[in-house]
C-alpha cells in the first residue's frame, strides 16, 4: 500500500528525514513516534503530497507521488483522510460545512451529505454542534472536527498527526477506538503520537523516528513494542 | 454540478460580505472611470462633429464672368463627390449680407452702390471631406477656372480648430489609455487582496482534494457577479451624474451644442461596459486564485 | 523610540511585499489620476487665459469727427481701468488692413480709394474685465459718444467661447470630483485589504499587551512611505507622459496655445499632491487598523 | 491575586462557566482540569481580559478586570504571560522576533532584548533556530516558542492553555520544571491540561471544571487529589 525507498528530506541544512526504507501493508494499523521535530509530521505530509522528498521514491497503492502531475493530486487525496496537527480548518464556516467538505468535493449527492454528516459529528462528540462556527468551538472540540473531516468518506488511508493532542484521557481512548475501528473495516491506519499511555493501550506496529531514521518496533507480544534499528520489511 | 456551484458561490459571497463589497465597489468604481471617460469623449467627438460640418469653402467670382460661366461652375462644383451643399450668392446679395452683419460699414458701402462686393459660390464640404488637405486641394483646384477670382476656403480657421481638436483627441486617449490601464490595474490588485485574505480557504481545498477547476469556479461566478452589480451600479451613477449636469447646464450645452440634452452613452456602449464588468471581475478572481494554487502543493 | 518605530515600520514592509507594493501601486494609481486632472484642467486653463485675453472691443468713428474728439476718446477710454491697451486706427490703416486680409475684396475697395473704411479705436480689456457683461456695459456706455458711429464688441463670439469653457470647466470639475473620490475610495480599500490580511498580527499584538497607538504607528509610518514613494511614482510617470506627448505633438500645441512646451505641474501642485499622498497613505492605515483594533478584547 | 465573584459566561444559549467562585493566592500554582469543551479556555481568557464575564466579578490584583478601562488593558497584560492553546504565533515571521514582541511592547532596552531571547529559548530546547521563520517549525517547536514569548518577561502571572499538548513525554516534564522553576520565582501559575500523568507527577492544587462548575481538590497529600463540589475559599 504505501512503500518509501531510501526517502530522505532536508530543509535548507537540516535533515528532517534520512535513507527512510518503510513499507505498510493494506489495513496496517501504524504508529509514528518521536521526539518533538524528529520528522512525524514530515513523514506524512509526503504521503499525502503536500511534500515532495529530497531524496527517494515514494508509493502510494502504486502511483509515484513524487511523480504525480499536478492535475492527478487531488484524486490521490480523495482516498487519503489527513486529521492535520494543526487541523486546518477553516475557522470562519460551521462544523458543518468543514465536514461536508470531504464529500462535496468528490460530488457526493447532497442527501449522502445530509446523512452522514451529521452520523459522524456524533461519533466523535460533536452531536448538535452542526451549526456551530468553527472559530466558537474549544480545542479539544476543533480537533474533533478535523477528525471528523478525515474519516467522513471513508478513506482508504487514514493519516492523523497528533490526534488526540487536545483531548483528555477519555476522549481521546473514544478516538482511537474510532480509528481502531475504522481501520477493522480496512483502511490503513498511520497515526504520529506521543501518547505512551495510548500505544500502549492499543499496542500496534511502532515507527520510531530518531535522528531521521526510522527505528521499528513490531508488538509480538503485548505490551511495550521493542524497537530496531534498521529497514523494515 | 450547476446547483452546487450556485450554492458555493452565494456562499463565498456571503461569508465575506467586506471583501465581496469592496471589490464590487472598486469594479464601480473603475468602470466609472472608464464610463466617464467615454462620456467626455463621446461630447467632445459630437462638437468635433458640429464644427467640422461648418468647413466651407467660398469661390469668388471674377466681376465681369458671364452668368452661362457662373451656372456652369456652380452645375461642376454641385457634381462633386465632397460637396454637399452650394449656394450661389450674387453681388447684390453680398452687399445685403454684409450690409446686415457689419452695420458700422454701412456709410462706406453706401458709396459703392449695390455691386459693392463680388459675386461668390458658397461650397459646404461634407464631414468626411472637411480636412484641410482636402479642403486645400479643391481650392487650388477650382481657382483654375477662368470665372474665379479667388479661393477663400477659411484654412487658417480649419488648422487650426482641427489642431486644437487633436489636442483634445490625444489628451483624451493618452488619458483614456492611462484610466484603462489604472481601472485594470485596480481591479485586478484588488480582487488579489481579496483572495489572499481567503487563501487558507484555497489550501484547504486543494488539502481535502478538490481540483483546481472546482476551487477556481465559484470565485470566477463571484466575480462576474461583483462585475455586474459594479458595471450597472457604475452605469446608473453615470447617468445620474450625466443627468444632474444636464439640468444644472442645459443652456450652456445649448449654446455650445445646439441641444440642451447631453446625450448619454448609446446601449452598445452600455452592453459593452456591463460584459467588460462581468469578464474582468471572472477572469481576475480566475487568475488570483490560480496564482495562489502554484503555492499549494 | 524613535529607531524602534523606523525597525518595525520597515520589518513590516519587508514582511508583506506583496501587500506594501499594491498599496504604493493603488496610492500611485490614485495620484496619477488626480495629477493628469490637475495636469489637464491647468492646460485648459492656460487656453482660457489665452483667449480670454483676446476680448477685444472695437469703436468705429463718425467720418466726420475731428481729429481733437477723436484724441479726447482716446485719453478717455484709456484712462478707464478695465482697458489694457488703445489703438487708434485711420482709415487708411483699416484700408490697408483690410486689403491685405481680405485680398479677393481687393478689385471691390480699388473703387474707394483709401478711405473706404471707417476709422476705429481697438480696444484690449483686461483679463479680469473681458466677460461678456463688462465688455457689453463698456459698448454701450462709450456708443453714447458723439464721436462713435457703432461699438462691435464681438458679443456673440466671446459668449460662445465662455460658453464652450465653462462647459469644459463645468465637466472638468465634475470629473475632477469623480476622481478625487475615486482614488480616496480606492485607497482607503486597498489598505483595508491589506490591513485585512494582516489581521492577526494586530490582534496578537495587543494580546501581548502593547497599546494601540504602539500598534497603530508602524502601520501609519508604513503609509507614509507608501505615499511617499506613490506621489513621486505618480509625478514622474505623469512628468514623462507629458514630456512624451509634448514630444510628439509639439507644433500642434505651438499651433493652439503659441508655445512648444506643454508647462508641467507647478512646485506648489507637486508639493501638495506629495503631502496627500503622504498623509493619505498614513491615515487610510491609521484608520483601518484602529478599526481593526475595536473588534480585538 | 485573582479573585472570581459568582462568575458565569454564556454563549448564546450554552452556559460555558456558572457561577464560579475561586481564589487563587499569589506565588500558587494550579492546574485546571476537565473534559473538552468543559470551559477551561473560557476561564483563563478571562483572567487575561480577552473575554468579559457574563455574570460576576473578575479581579487581579484588586483590579476588576471586567471594568477596566480598555486603553489600560495592555498593562494589565504586560504582568500575565500567557501560552494560547492555539500559540497565537507570528506565522511569518522569525521564532526570535516572536519572543521579542513581549519585551519590544513594554519598550526594553535591545540589549536586553539580545540577551533574554536566546536564553529562553535555550530553556525550551530552541538554541539555535532563532532565525527560523514560525510556520516552519513543527507543532511541538511552536508551541515551546509560544512557551518561551510567555515567560521572557517573567509576568506576575502565568496562564498556560495546554502547554505539553504537542510534546512528547520528556520534553512535558521539561516544560513542566521550567513553569515549577518559574512559580518557586514567586510568579503565580494557572496551567489548564488534560495530562493526568503530568499532574501526578507534579501534584497541585487542582480545579476541576465540570458542567460549568468548579470542582476542587488540593494535594493535602501526594499523590492522585480527591475532588470536593463547592467553592475554593
Ligand atoms: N518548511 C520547513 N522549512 C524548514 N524546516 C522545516 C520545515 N518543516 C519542518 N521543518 C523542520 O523539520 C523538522 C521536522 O519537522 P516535523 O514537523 O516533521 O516534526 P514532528 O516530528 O512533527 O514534530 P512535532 O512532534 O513537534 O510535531 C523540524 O525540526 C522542523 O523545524
Ligand atoms: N466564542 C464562542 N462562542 C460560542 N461558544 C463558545 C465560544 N468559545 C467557547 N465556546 C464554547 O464554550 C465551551 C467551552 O469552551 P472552552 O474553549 O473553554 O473549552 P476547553 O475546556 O478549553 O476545551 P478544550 O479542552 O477542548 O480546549 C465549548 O463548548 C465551546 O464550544
Ligand atoms: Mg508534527
Ligand atoms: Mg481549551
Amino acid at each position: 500500500m504505501i512503500k518509501l525507498y531510501h526517502v530522505g528530506k532536508t530543509y535548507g541544512e537540516r535533515d528532517a528525514l534520512r535513507d527512510v526504507n518503510v513499507h505498510v501493508e493494506r489495513g496496517e494499523f501504524v504508529y509514528i513516534t518521536g521526539a518533538s521535530g524528529a520528522g512525524k509530521s514530515t513523514f506524512l505530509r509526503m504521503l499525502y503530497g503536500a511534500e515532495a522528498p529530497s531524496t527517494g521514491k515514494l508509493l502510494i497503492s502504486g502511483q509515484n507521488v513524487t511523480r504525480l502531475a499536478r492535475d492527478r493530486m487531488p484524486f490521490l487525496r480523495r482516498n487519503v483522510g489527513v486529521i492535520h496537527q494543526d487541523f486546518k480548518l477553516l475557522l470562519d464556516r460551521r462544523v458543518g460545512d468543514n465536514v461536508a467538505l470531504t464529500l462535496e468535493v468528490i460530488g457526493a449527492p447532497r442527501d449522502q451529505i445530509r446523512r452522514r454528516v451529521p452520523a459522524v459529528l456524533n461519533l466523535v462528540g460533536l452531536k448538535g454542534r452542526e451549526d456551530a462556527r468553527v472559530a466558537e468551538l474549544s480545542g479539544g472540540e476543533q480537533q474533533r472536527v478535523a477528525i471528523a473531516r478525515a474519516i467522513v468518506n471513508d478513506p482508504a488511508v487514514l493519516l492523523a498527526d497528533e490526534p488526540t493532542g487536545n483531548l483528555d484521557g477519555a476522549m481521546a481512548v473514544e478516538v482511537m477506538e474510532i480509528l481502531h475501528a475504522i481501520n477493522l473495516r480496512g483502511t490503513t491506519v498511520l497515526v504520529a503520537t506521543h501518547d505512551v499511555g495510548l500505544m500502549e493501550r492499543f499496542p500496534k506496529r511502532r515507527l520510531r523516528l530518531e535522528g531521521g531514521r526510522v527505528l521499528e518496533a513490531r508488538p509480538r507480544t503485548p505490551g511495550p513494542g521493542r524497537f530496531e534499528a534498521g529497514n523494515s520489511a | 454540478m450547476m446547483h452546487d456551484l450556485i450554492r458555493r458561490t452565494l456562499r463565498g459571497l456571503g461569508e465575506h460580505p467586506y471583501v465581496s463589497v469592496v471589490s464590487t465597489a472598486v469594479i464601480t468604481t473603475s468602470l466609472m472611470l472608464v464610463g466617464a471617460w467615454a462620456l467626455v469623449t463621446l461630447q467632445i467627438e459630437v462638437i468635433l462633429g458640429a464644427w467640422q460640418q461648418d468647413a466651407h469653402v467660398s469661390l469668388w467670382l471674377k466681376q465681369d464672368s458671364t452668368p452661362e460661366a457662373r451656372a456652369a461652375l456652380v452645375d461642376r462644383v454641385k457634381a462633386r463627390p465632397e460637396v454637399t451643399e452650394v449656394t450661389y450668392v450674387t453681388e447684390v446679395e453680398a452687399s445685403t449680407w454684409l450690409r446686415a452683419h457689419m452695420p458700422e460699414l454701412g456709410p462706406a458701402l453706401d458709396d459703392l452702390g449695390e455691386t459693392a462686393l463680388p459675386a461668390s459660390v458658397e461650397v459646404v464640404l461634407g464631414a468626411d471631406y472637411a480636412t484641410t488637405e482636402t479642403a486645400s486641394s479643391f481650392a487650388a483646384e477650382l481657382q483654375a477656372d477662368p470665372s474665379v477670382t479667388s479661393v477663400d476656403h477659411a484654412a487658417d480657421w480649419v488648422a487650426r480648430a482641427q489642431a486644437f481638436l487633436g489636442l483634445f483627441r490625444t489628451i483624451g486617449i493618452v488619458f483614456g489609455v492611462v484610466v484603462a490601464a489604472a481601472a485594470l490595474f485596480l481591479v485586478a490588485n484588488t480582487v488579489h487582496l481579496g483572495v489572499y485574505a481567503r487563501r487558507d480557504e484555497v489550501e484547504i481545498m486543494r488539502l481535502v482534494g478538490a481540483t483546481d477547476s472546482y476551487i477556481i469556479a465559484p470565485f470566477a461566478a463571484e466575480g462576474a457577479l461583483q462585475g455586474a452589480a459594479g458595471s450597472v451600479t457604475a452605469m446608473l451613477l453615470l447617468g445620474g451624474i450625466s443627468h444632474l449636469l444636464t439640468r444644472q447646464a442645459g443652456e450652456v450645452f445649448a449654446a455650445v451644442m445646439g441641444q440642451a440634452e447631453l446625450p448619454f452613452l448609446p446601449g452598445v456602449w452600455l452592453a459593452g461596459l456591463t460584459l467588460l464588468g462581468i469578464s474582468v471581475g471572472a477572469v481576475a478572481h480566475a487568475i488570483s486564485v490560480y496564482r495562489f494554487l502554484g503555492r499549494v502543493p
